[in-house]
C-alpha cells in the first residue's frame, strides 16, 4: 500500500497525473470508499486493503471528461471492465494512467456477518502486505476470527486470474483465488425442473427493491439514460408492484449487457438484499461459451462481441428445447 | 362453432418482418389456410428488429404465447438482420426457460413468402402447443389480469 | 432388414461419419494401398453402409484387409473418412462375435524393435475391441 | 392526440362474408383518438378513396386506418390517397383483415373479434405516428470500377457509351486481367487477345473512361451517389505521358531475374516491364523490388536509353481523390495456393502444373513459345493426365466448398487442343462429374471424347509420385471398372479450384459490403438481385460474386452496368423516411449499433448538446439516411433505447403488443 | 409486564393472526425483511436489522390510489379503498418505530394523507429491544434509547424469553386480545437486560457522533459548502439508501395501463434519482451533487427547520451497512465536523 501511495505522489509530483482514483479509509475498519485525491496530503489517507472491492473502471467514464489524466488503481478483474469501455468508446486511455494493483481475493463483510461476527471495531489480516489466511476481528462482543476465503466474495472464488488486462505498470502481487467451477452454480439451477427454476428465482426476485444498485455500479449499464428510466419504451418504472417488473428488469438488465459483461461480479456485491444477480450474467455467458465459442469480454478491445456478430451456422433457437 | 367463454383461449403475438413471414402469412391468407385466430400478427421490417423487451411487454401484458417469424437463414431482405435475431432469440429464450418459464411459450419460425403451408401449419401447432401448456401465469403481470 | 439398418446407425454413430456426404469422387480408391487385396473397394464401402448392406461388408475380406493407414480419411475432399467406416465396421463385427484378437499381455513377446509404433497401433485397431 | 378515422372495407364478400363490418365499426368507433369510422364496399376503388378524402376534410382527419387486404397489396394506394386528401401518406396504417383474418377464419364472431382487435393494434400505432418525409441525395454523374479485367472494361464501356463518365481502377500496370493470360477460349476456340484486345483498346480510347492502372482503391466514404473515393497511383517511375511504348528499356534493362506474374512465375521479365506485348497502357513501370538503380544506386540503364527521357526515378505514390454515383466492383479471381495438397506432388514436381499454367504454355507468347513442353527437361511429352476438381467441391478445410464451375468446359478444351495439335500424346481426364451446362458446352465436351479421343476416367487421382526417371506416376481410380490405375504421365495438369482475388477483402470492408465465408461478395437477393450488392450503390460484376466463365461474366459486367446506369441517369434519389435515427441526449457513443449495421450507414461525430443545461461534447451516433434501409437491427442493439426506427418505433410496436394482449 | 416463553411465540403469533394480519421479520432467501406471518414463514427475531426498514407497514413501497376504467366513451374512477382491517407489526426496533414518529410529521399532518392515517389508526406497534447493537447504529446520537422502546407494546428477549409490557391503550387491548398465552411477572430480569444493553451502546463507534451545527438554521452554510463537491463523488445514484432508510418519505405518482383500465398507484422514489422532481421543463437538481446534498440536507436541516428541530434519521446504520460505495450519512456529518463545514 505505501508503494502505491509512493508512486501516487509521485506521479502527482512529475504532473504525469493530475488526480488519483483510489480508495479512501473508512470510518469503520471495512468501509473504504472510492475517492479521487489530488494532493499529497490527501493520499495519507489512501487505503488499499480486503475490503477495497469497489470496481473503479467505471469511475474513469466521468474521468476521461477532466483536464489531464487520472491514475487508477485496477485489480486484475477491474481491467477487463476498462477494457469493455475502451471497446465501446465510454473512456479515454490516453486519459488514464493505469496502475494495476494486486489482489489477493476481495471480502464481503456481508459473509463476515453472516458468520455471526458483529460489533466490529477493527480488522486485522485484511491488508494486502501479509498474506494471512485468517481474519481476525475485535469487536465489542469480543474476538472473533474466520478464514479469509470463508469472508471472499463469491467472484473472487471463481477468479479469472492474477493477469491484468490493460495497465501502464503493476505495483503488487496477485494471487489466483479460484477454487470453484465459475459455471457450477448455472448448471445447478439448469439442472432443476421448471418449478424448481421458476421457484428459485421467484423467490430470489421477490427480494428485489428497484434500487438500481446492481444497475448503477455495473460498468457495462454506462448507458447515459437507462431504458428502464426513459419514456421510450414505456418501461420507467420504479416500484415492485408485482412481481413481473422484477423479472422484466433482471432479464433486461443482463441481456443488455449480454456479450459485454466481464463478470465482474460488481451486481451481486452491492446488492443490498443479497440477490446472486450473477446467475443472470453468468447464465448468458455460459450460454454464449457454449453456443457460439468462448469469449470473455473485456479480454481485448478490438474482437467482435457475440451478439454484434453471427456465422451462417448458428444455433437455432429451439435448441434451447433440445438441451 | 359458437366460442365458449369457458374455455381457454390463448393470446398470441405473432411478430413477422415485412418481406417473408408477413407474405408468406398473406400467402396463407389467398390460399385460404386456415388457423386459429387467437394468432395476431405484428408486422416489422425485419425479424431483427424485435426487441427482446417487445416479447416480455407482450407476456406483461397477458400474452400466452410469443412467435418471431423471419426470412430463412440466408434469404434476409436486409442481409444479415435475421442472423442477429436469431442470436439475440435464442439467448433470451434459453434465459427464459432457465427461469422456469415453459420452453414453448416462445418460438422462432423462418417462414418465407412462397410458405403459406408451412406458416399455417406453424401456427396451428404453435396454438396447440400453447393450449397444451395452458396460461401463462409465470411471467404475466397481475394487473393485468381480470 | 430392421437389424441390418440398426447396424449401420451403429457404423455410422462409431464412427461418426456421414456417408451422405460422400460425393462418389473414389479418390479413397485412388489413394488405398491396399485397393487390390479388396473384394469391396474403399468407395463401395461408403455406398454400402449408405444402402444397409452390412452383412455383405461384414464377411468381406476388405475388413481385414485395410491397413488402417488412413490415407483415404486424409485425402477424402468431403470428409467423409471412408477409413473410419471400415473400422467402425470391424468393430461391430469382433463385438458380435465377442472375441478379441489381441491382449495387452501378448504384446512384450511380440515386440520387436523395429517395429514401427504405428503398426502396433495400427494392429490395436484391428485386432482388439 | 390524433384525429384518426377508421375505414372498413367489405372487399365485396371476402370480408364482409366473414367479419361483421358494422359490428367493427361500432368497436373501433370507440377507441382513443377515433373521430369517425364507417365501411365501404371496396375502399381501394375511386369512390372508396374519395370517401377517405370527404372524411380527412370534414373531421379535420391526422391519421387514417384502413381495415382491408394486407398492406403489401394497397398501403401504396391509401398513402397516395391520404396525400391527395392533404395528410402526410405516413399518418396511414393498414389492418389487414382479409388475409390475417376473413380468409382463415369460419366463425363470424371469433373473425370480427379479431378484425376489432386488428384494427384496435392499427389505431394505437396510428396514435404514435408522426408525418414522415423521404429525404433526396444528390446523384454524381460518375462511375467507379474496381478491377480491369473484361467484366470491369466490359462495365465500364457500357456506362461510358450510356454517355457517364468512368473510371478503371486495376492494381496491375495493364488492363486484360485473367483473360489476358488464356490462350483460347470455349467452346468455341476463338483465340483470347483476337477478342479482349479490341475491347482493352476501346476502353482506352473512349472519352468517358479513365483508367488508373498500377493503382489501387485507397479509402472509401460517402454513400450511394454520392461515394469519394482516394485512388493510390503506384509509383510507376515513367512518365506516362513521355513514355512512347517502344520497348527499348525493357530489352536493355540488365536486371532480367524476377518472375514474371503474367506467365504465372514460369519465366522471368526484367525490372522494367509491360506485362505482356498488347499492354494498356503500353507504359512500362519499373518494380522497385528488382530494380538495381534502386537497390544498389548504380545502373540508370533505362533512363540512359529512353530518348523520350520518361524514366522518373524520383516518381511517388499519388493520392486521386475522385467523386463517384455508384460503385462497381469487378476484382475478379485467382487460383487457390496448393500447398495443402501434397498428394499432387505441385510442389515437387515443375511437371505438374495447374490448367492456369498450361494456358501460359499453350500461348504463343508464354514462356516456351506456345509449344507444349516439360517445364523439367523440356522434352516433349507424350502422356498427359488432367485432374479435376482439385481444391473444389471439398468440404474438408484444405479447399473450396463450391463448384468452380470453369474446369470442366477448360479441361475439355485444353485436351482437345493437345489432341488436336499433337496427335502422338495421349490425354487423360480424370474427372468427379463431368458439369458441362451451357449453350454447346456438352457438344463440345462430346466432341472432345468422340472425336479427339480424349480418355475420360470416372474417378479421382489418389496420388502423384514422381519416379526417379522423371516421370509422374499417377495413382488414380476407375470407379466405373472397380479398378485402380497407375499411369505413368509426362505431365499432370491440375484444375485448381478459383478463389476470389485477395484485395476484395479489403475492398469490400472499405465499401461496407457483404462478403461471404468463401470471400465472395454477397448479392441484396441471390435470385432477385444478383449484380446489386447490399450496399446501395454498389454493384457486382464478374468472378467477385461468383465463379463464372467469360460469358457469364460479360453478360453479368452488362447488367451491373445497366443498374449502375440506372442509378447515374436519377437526378436525386429519394430515401426511405423509414429509417432509424438516434436520440442524441441519450446515445451513449458505444459503437455497438454500427458493429451490426449492414450497409454502414452508422457514423460517430464528435457533437456538442445541451442535455438539461449541460453543455458538453459527446461521441454520438448519426445515421445516413440515404444509407439507412431501415431493418432495425441497430434499435435491438442500443441498449438505452437511444437509437429508434422511424415508422416502427419501439412506442409504436409497444403499442401494438398492448392493444393485441389487452 | 408479561412474559412468554420463546418456544411459544408460533402461538402466540397464530393467535394475533387469527383476527390480524400480522408483520414480522422473516427470513426470506437469506434475508431478513419484514413480511406477513403465515405458518411456514421462517420467523427471525435474532437478526437486529431487517434490510428495508418496516416503514412497509404503514407506506408500503407502492400501493394503489384509484383505477380508471372505460365505460363505452366514458371514464370511470374507482377509489382504491383504504386500510380497514387491523394489524399488528412485531419486532419493530427503537429506531425504527422512531421512524414512523418521523413519517407521522409528514402523513399526518395537513393535508392528511388518509391511506397513511388509515393504516397508522390500525396498526399496532409490537417494538423490541435491541438486545446486541452493532457497530453502524448511533440511535443515541437522536436521543434514542434502544434498550427502552416507546411503542404501543415494548418487548425484551432475555434467556429464552420473551417480556411483554403494553405501553398505551392499542397495546393493552392487544394484550388482552393474546393474555391466554403471556404469564405475569416482575421487571427484574428486564431491568438487567436495559443496563446491559445500555453499557453495549457507550462502546459502539458512532456514539459520539456530534451534530452540533446542524440545524434549521444552519442552511446557507451547508448548503454552499465546498465539501459537497468531493463528498458525492464516490455516489452511484442508486437508491438503496433511500430504500432501506426508515424515514425517507418521497414519492412518485405514476400510472400503469392494466389493458382494462388504469391504475394510478404511488411508489417510493429515491432523491438519487436523475429523475427525481422530474417535471415537464426538466430537473431542478441537474447534477448528482445537488441530488445527494438533498438527501443530507433534508434529513438534517430541511426537515428540523419544519418540524420543530426533529432530525429525519434515526441512526438505525442501514445506510451505513447497505451503500454500494461505502457512504452515509455519519461520514457526511464526519467530514462537515474535520472540516469546519464551511471551508
Amino acid at each position: 500500500m505505501q508503494e502505491l501511495i509512493n508512486r501516487a505522489k509521485e506521479l502527482l509530483a512529475n504532473g504525469t497525473v493530475a488526480r488519483v482514483l483510489g480508495w479512501k479509509a473508512g470510518d469503520l475498519p471495512y468501509n473504504p470508499e472510492p475517492a479521487f485525491f489530488t494532493t499529497a496530503e490527501e493520499l495519507d489517507n489512501f487505503v488499499y486493503n480486503g475490503f477495497c472491492g469497489a470496481n473503479l473502471s467505471k469511475y474513469m467514464i466521468a474521468a476521461s471528461k477532466l483536464e489531464g489524466k487520472t491514475m487508477v488503481c485496477l485489480k486484475p478483474c477491474d481491467t477487463y471492465s476498462f477494457n469493455q469501455l475502451i471497446k465501446e468508446h465510454r473512456v479515454d486511455r490516453e486519459k488514464a494512467y493505469i496502475v494495476g494493483v494486486g489482489c489477493k481475493g476481495k471480502l464481503s463483510i456481508e459473509k463476515v456477518k453472516d458468520l455471526g461476527i458483529k460489533g466490529i471495531t477493527a480488522v486485522s489480516g485484511a491488508e494486502m502486505s501479509d498474506d494471512a489466511e485468517t481474519l481476525t476481528f475485535q469487536t465489542i462482543y469480543g474476538d472473533k476470527s474466520c478464514a479469509y476465503a470463508d469472508a471472499m466474495l463469491e467472484r473472487c472464488h471463481v477468479c479469472k486470474g492474477k493477469e491484468h488486462m490493460v495497465y501502464d505498470e503493476l505495483i503488487g502481487e496477485s494471487k489466483d483465488t479460484k477454487d470453484a467451477e465459475r459455471f457450477a452454480e448455472v448448471e445447478k439451477i439448469e439442472a432443476m425442473s421448471p418449478a424448481e427454476k421458476f421457484a428459485f428465482f421467484q423467490k430470489e426476485l421477490s427480494k428485489c427493491i428497484r434500487c438500481n444498485a446492481c444497475r448503477n455500479v455495473c460498468p457495462a449499464c454506462s448507458c447515459r439514460k437507462c431504458v428502464f428510466d426513459s419514456t421510450k419504451f414505456d418501461s420507467a418504472q420504479k416500484a415492485n408492484v408485482d412481481s413481473f417488473e422484477e423479472k422484466m428488469f433482471h432479464i433486461i438488465r443482463a441481456f443488455h449487457v449480454a456479450g459485454r459483461c466481464t463478470d465482474c461480479g460488481e451486481c451481486s456485491r452491492v446488492c443490498p438484499q443479497g440477490i446472486p444477480l450473477h446467475l443472470f450474467n453468468r447464465k448468458f455467458i455460459k450460454d454464449i461459451d457454449e453456443l457460439y465459442g468462448e469469449y470473455q469480454a473485456g479480454a481485448d478491445t478490438d474482437s467482435k462481441a457475440p451478439l454484434t456478430n453471427f456465422t451462417f451456422d448458428d444455433a437455432e433457437p429451439s435448441i434451447v428445447t433440445k438441451r | 362453432m359458437s366460442i365458449n367463454n369457458e374455455e381457454f383461449r390463448p393470446k398470441i403475438v405473432a411478430f413477422c418482418c415485412n418481406w417473408c413471414s408477413y407474405a408468406g402469412a398473406d400467402l396463407a391468407g389467398s390460399s385460404r389456410l386456415a388457423y386459429p385466430a387467437d394468432v395476431k400478427i405484428i408486422r416489422v421490417p425485419c425479424s431483427c428488429r424485435v426487441n427482446p423487451m417487445f416479447i416480455l411487454r407482450a407476456f406483461e401484458k397477458g400474452a400466452d404465447g410469443v412467435i418471431i417469424c423471419g426470412c430463412h437463414p440466408g434469404d434476409c431482405h436486409y442481409s444479415t438482420g435475421n442472423y442477429y435475431a436469431r442470436r439475440r432469440m435464442t439467448l433470451l429464450f434459453s434465459m427464459l426457460d432457465y427461469m422456469g418459464v415453459e420452453n414453448g411459450r416462445t418460438r422462432v419460425e423462418w417462414v418465407s413468402a412462397a410458405e403459406g403451408v408451412k406458416f399455417s401449419q406453424t401456427m396451428n401447432e404453435f396454438v396447440e402447443k400453447i393450449h397444451s401448456l395452458g396460461e401463462n401465469v409465470r411471467l404475466g403481470d397481475l394487473r393485468c389480469k381480470n | 432388414m430392421s437389424s441390418a439398418k440398426n447396424q449401420a446407425e451403429r457404423i455410422k454413430e462409431i464412427s461418426g461419419v456421414n456417408p451422405l456426404k460422400c460425393m462418389k469422387c473414389g479418390k479413397c480408391s485412388a489413394t488405398c494401398p491396399a485397393f487390390n487385396e479388396m473384394d469391396i473397394k474403399p468407395h463401395q464401402f461408403v455406398s454400402y453402409v449408405l444402402n444397409g448392406d452390412i452383412d455383405a461388408l461384414a464377411n468381406s475380406k476388405s475388413l481385414w484387409k485395410c491397413l488402417s493407414c488412413f490415407a483415404c480419411v486424409e485425402r477424402c475432399p468431403r470428409d467423409v473418412q471412408p477409413g473410419r467406416l471400415i473400422d467402425a465396421a470391424r468393430q461391430l463385427v469382433i463385438r458380435q462375435k465377442g472375441q478379441t484378437g489381441l491382449a495387452p499381455e501378448e504384446i512384450p513377446e511380440l515386440l520387436d524393435e523395429d517395429l514401427p509404433q504405428q503398426l502396433l497401433m495400427s494392429a490395436f485397431r484391428r485386432y482388439r475391441r | 392526440m390524433q384525429r384518426i378515422g377508421v375505414f372498413v372495407c367489405h372487399c365485396g364478400s371476402n370480408i364482409a362474408a366473414t367479419v361483421d363490418v358494422k359490428k367493427v365499426v361500432e368497436m373501433v368507433a370507440m377507441e382513443p383518438g377515433v373521430v369517425h369510422a364507417e365501411d365501404y364496399q371496396y375502399m381501394c376503388s375511386e369512390a372508396g378513396q374519395a370517401k377517405i378524402a370527404e372524411a380527412v376534410k370534414e373531421k379535420n382527419l391526422t391519421g387514417i386506418v384502413v381495415c382491408s387486404c394486407s398492406p403489401r397489396m394497397h398501403e401504396n394506394t391509401f398513402r397516395t390517397a391520404a396525400k391527395r386528401a392533404g395528410i402526410n401518406p405516413y399518418m396511414v396504417e393498414i389492418a389487414n383483415i382479409r388475409e390475417h383474418c376473413s380468409w382463415i377464419h369460419k366463425n363470424v364472431e371469433e373473425a370480427t373479434e379479431k378484425a376489432v382487435i386488428l384494427a384496435r393494434a392499427a389505431i394505437a400505432k396510428v396514435n404514435l405516428n408522426a408525418p414522415l418525409f423521404p429525404g433526396e441525395s444528390r446523384v454524381t454523374k460518375r462511375a467507379l470500377v474496381i478491377g480491369g479485367g473484361i467484366a470491369g472494361i466490359q462495365t465500364a464501356l457500357d456506362i461510358a457509351d450510356a454517355g457517364y463518365e468512368v473510371d478503371i481502377v486495376e492494381k496491375t500496370p495493364s488492363i486484360g486481367g485473367r483473360m489476358s493470360q488464356l490462350d483460347k477460349t470455349f467452346p468455341t476456340l476463338d483465340c483470347s487477345a483476337c477478342i479482349l484486345t479490341p475491347k482493352m483498346v476501346e476502353a482506352a480510347a473512349h472519352e468517358k473512361i479513365t483508367i488508373y492502372t498500377y493503382s489501387e482503391v485507397e479509402k472509401v466514404s460517402g454513400f450511394v451517389g454520392d461515394f469519394t473515393v482516394d485512388i493510390r497511383k503506384k509509383a510507376r517511375s515513367v512518365d506516362a505521358n513521355k513514355c512512347t511504348g517502344c520497348g527499348v528499356c525493357q530489352e536493355k534493362c540488365p536486371s532480367k531475374k524476377a518472375p514474371s506474374e503474367f506467365n504465372r512465375g514460369l519465366n522471368t521479365r526484367s525490372a522494367i516491364y509491360t506485362p505482356f506485348a498488347q499492354a494498356i497502357p503500353n507504359v512500362p513501370v519499373i518494380d522497385r523490388d528488382a530494380c538495381i538503380k534502386f537497390k544498389t544506386g548504380k545502373c540508370g540503364v533505362c533512363e540512359k536509353v529512353c530518348q523520350a527521357g520518361a524514366i522518373d526515378y524520383t516518381q511517388q505514390d499519388e493520392i486521386v481523390t475522385q467523386k463517384y454515383g455508384a460503385i462497381v466492383v469487378a476484382t475478379g479471381f485467382d487460383t487457390i495456393k496448393l500447398d495443402n495438397y501434397d498428394e499432387y506432388a505441385y510442389n515437387q514436381s515443375k511437371d505438374v502444373i495447374t490448367s492456369l499454367e498450361l494456358e501460359r504454355i499453350m500461348n504463343a507468347a508464354g514462356p516456351t513459345k506456345g509449344h507444349l513442353e516439360r517445364l523439367s527437361d523440356g522434352k516433349h511429352p507424350h502422356e498427359i493426365v488432367f485432374v479435376q476438381c482439385v481444391g473444389s467441391r471439398c468440404s474438408d478445410n484444405r479447399g473450396k466448398s463450391y463448384c468452380s464451375k470453369i474446369c470442366c468446359m477448360y479441361t475439355a478444351k485444353h485436351a482437345m487442343l493437345i489432341r488436336d495439335k499433337y496427335p502422338d500424346v495421349n490425354v487423360t481426364v480424370f474427372y468427379i462429374d463431368v458439369r458441362t451446362p451451357g449453350k454447346n458446352f456438352d457438344e463440345f465436351y462430346r466432341r472432345a471424347v468422340e472425336e479427339y479421343g480424349v480418355n475420360y476416367v470416372k474417378g479421382q487421382v489418389g496420388k502423384v509420385i514422381p519416379q526417379p526417371n522423371g516421370k509422374l506416376l499417377v495413382q488414380g481410380s476407375d470407379l466405373l471398372d472397380n479398378k485402380q490405375i497407375f499411369k505413368e504421365a509426362d505431365m499432370v495438369v491440375l484444375a485448381t479450384a478459383i478463389e476470389p482475388e485477395a484485395s476484395v477483402r479489403q475492398i469490400a470492408t472499405m465499401l461496407t459490403a457483404s462478403i461471404d465465408t468463401n470471400n465472395f461478395l454477397t448479392e441484396a437477393h441471390p435470385k432477385l438481385r444478383p449484380v446489386e450488392s447490399p450496399t446501395a450503390g454498389v454493384f457486382l460484376s464478374g468472378v467477385c460474386q461468383g465463379p463464372k466463365d467469360i460469358p457469364e461474366t460479360v453478360a453479368q459486367a452488362g447488367a451491373a452496368a445497366v443498374k449502375a446506369i440506372g442509378l447515374l441517369a436519377k437526378d436525386k434519389l429519394t430515401t426511405n423516411p423509414c429509417t432509424a435515427k438516434a436520440d442524441e441526449l441519450m446515445c451513449n457513443g458505444c459503437s455497438t449499433c454500427a458493429n451490426v449495421c449492414p450497409y454502414g450507414a452508422i457514423s460517430y461525430e464528435e457533437k456538442e448538446v445541451n442535455d438539461h443545461g449541460i453543455r458538453e461534447t459527446r461521441r454520438i451516433a448519426v445515421v445516413n439516411n440515404a444509407l439507412c434501409q431501415g431493418c432495425g437491427a441497430c434499435t435491438v442493439t442500443c441498449p438505452s433505447g437511444a437509437m429508434d426506427l422511424q415508422g416502427f418505433s419501439n412506442r409504436q410496436i409497444i403499442a401494438e403488443v398492448d392493444a393485441i394482449c389487452r | 409486564m408479561y412474559k412468554i416463553a420463546k418456544e411459544n411465540l408460533t402461538a402466540l403469533f397464530r393467535l394475533m393472526a387469527e383476527d390480524k394480519a400480522l408483520y414480522l421479520p422473516v427470513n426470506n432467501a437469506g434475508q431478513v425483511n419484514f413480511a406477513a406471518w403465515t405458518e411456514d414463514a421462517e420467523v427471525d427475531l435474532d437478526t437486529l436489522k431487517s434490510v428495508k426498514s418496516p416503514k412497509d407497514a404503514f407506506f408500503p413501497q407502492s400501493e394503489n390510489l384509484y383505477t380508471c376504467y372505460k365505460d363505452g366513451k366514458k371514464i370511470k374512477i374507482e377509489p382504491e379503498e383504504l386500510q380497514h382491517q387491523n394489524f399488528v407489526v412485531f419486532g419493530m426496533k427503537a429506531c425504527d418505530v422512531k421512524g414512523v414518529e418521523v413519517l407521522d410529521k409528514v402523513f399526518l399532518s395537513e393535508p392528511v394523507d388518509t391511506f397513511y392515517a388509515a393504516r397508522r389508526a390500525h396498526g399496532t406497534i409490537v417494538a423490541m429491544a435491541c438486545h446486541e447493537p452493532e457497530e453502524t447504529c448511533f440511535c443515541k446520537v437522536f436521543g434514542i434509547d434502544c434498550a427502552e422502546p416507546v411503542a404501543d407494546v415494548a418487548t425484551w428477549m432475555v434467556e429464552g424469553e420473551l417480556y411483554w409490557k403494553a405501553l398505551t391503550e392499542k397495546g393493552e387491548a392487544l394484550t388482552k386480545a393474546v393474555a391466554s398465552l403471556l404469564t405475569e411477572t416482575d421487571e427484574a430480569k428486564v431491568e438487567d437486560e436495559k443496563t446491559a444493553i445500555r453499557a453495549i451502546v457507550e462502546k459502539l463507534p458512532y456514539m459520539n457522533l456530534s451534530l452540533e451545527g446542524w440545524n434549521g438554521d444552519a442552511l446557507t452554510e451547508k448548503f454552499d459548502s465546498p465539501i459537497w463537491e468531493e463528498l458525492y463523488k464516490p455516489c452511484l445514484a442508486c437508491g438503496t439508501c433511500t430504500f432501506v432508510c426508515p424515514t425517507c418519505q418521497c414519492y412518485d405518482i405514476k400510472d400503469y395501463d392494466t389493458g382494462h383500465g388504469v391504475q394510478r398507484y404511488r411508489c417510493w422514489d429515491s432523491c438519487m434519482y436523475s429523475d427525481f422532481t422530474m417535471m415537464a421543463h426538466g430537473n431542478n437538481r441537474t447534477s448528482q451533487m445537488q441530488r445527494f446534498r438533498q438527501r443530507f440536507m433534508h434529513k438534517l436541516v430541511y426537515f428540523p427547520a419544519n418540524n420543530d428541530g426533529m432530525y429525519s434519521c434515526v441512526g438505525c446504520g442501514r445506510c451505513v451497512e447497505k451503500c454500494p460505495a461505502s457512504l452515509n450519512i455519519v461520514k457526511v456529518i464526519k467530514a462537515f465536523e474535520n472540516q469546519g463545514g464551511d471551508r
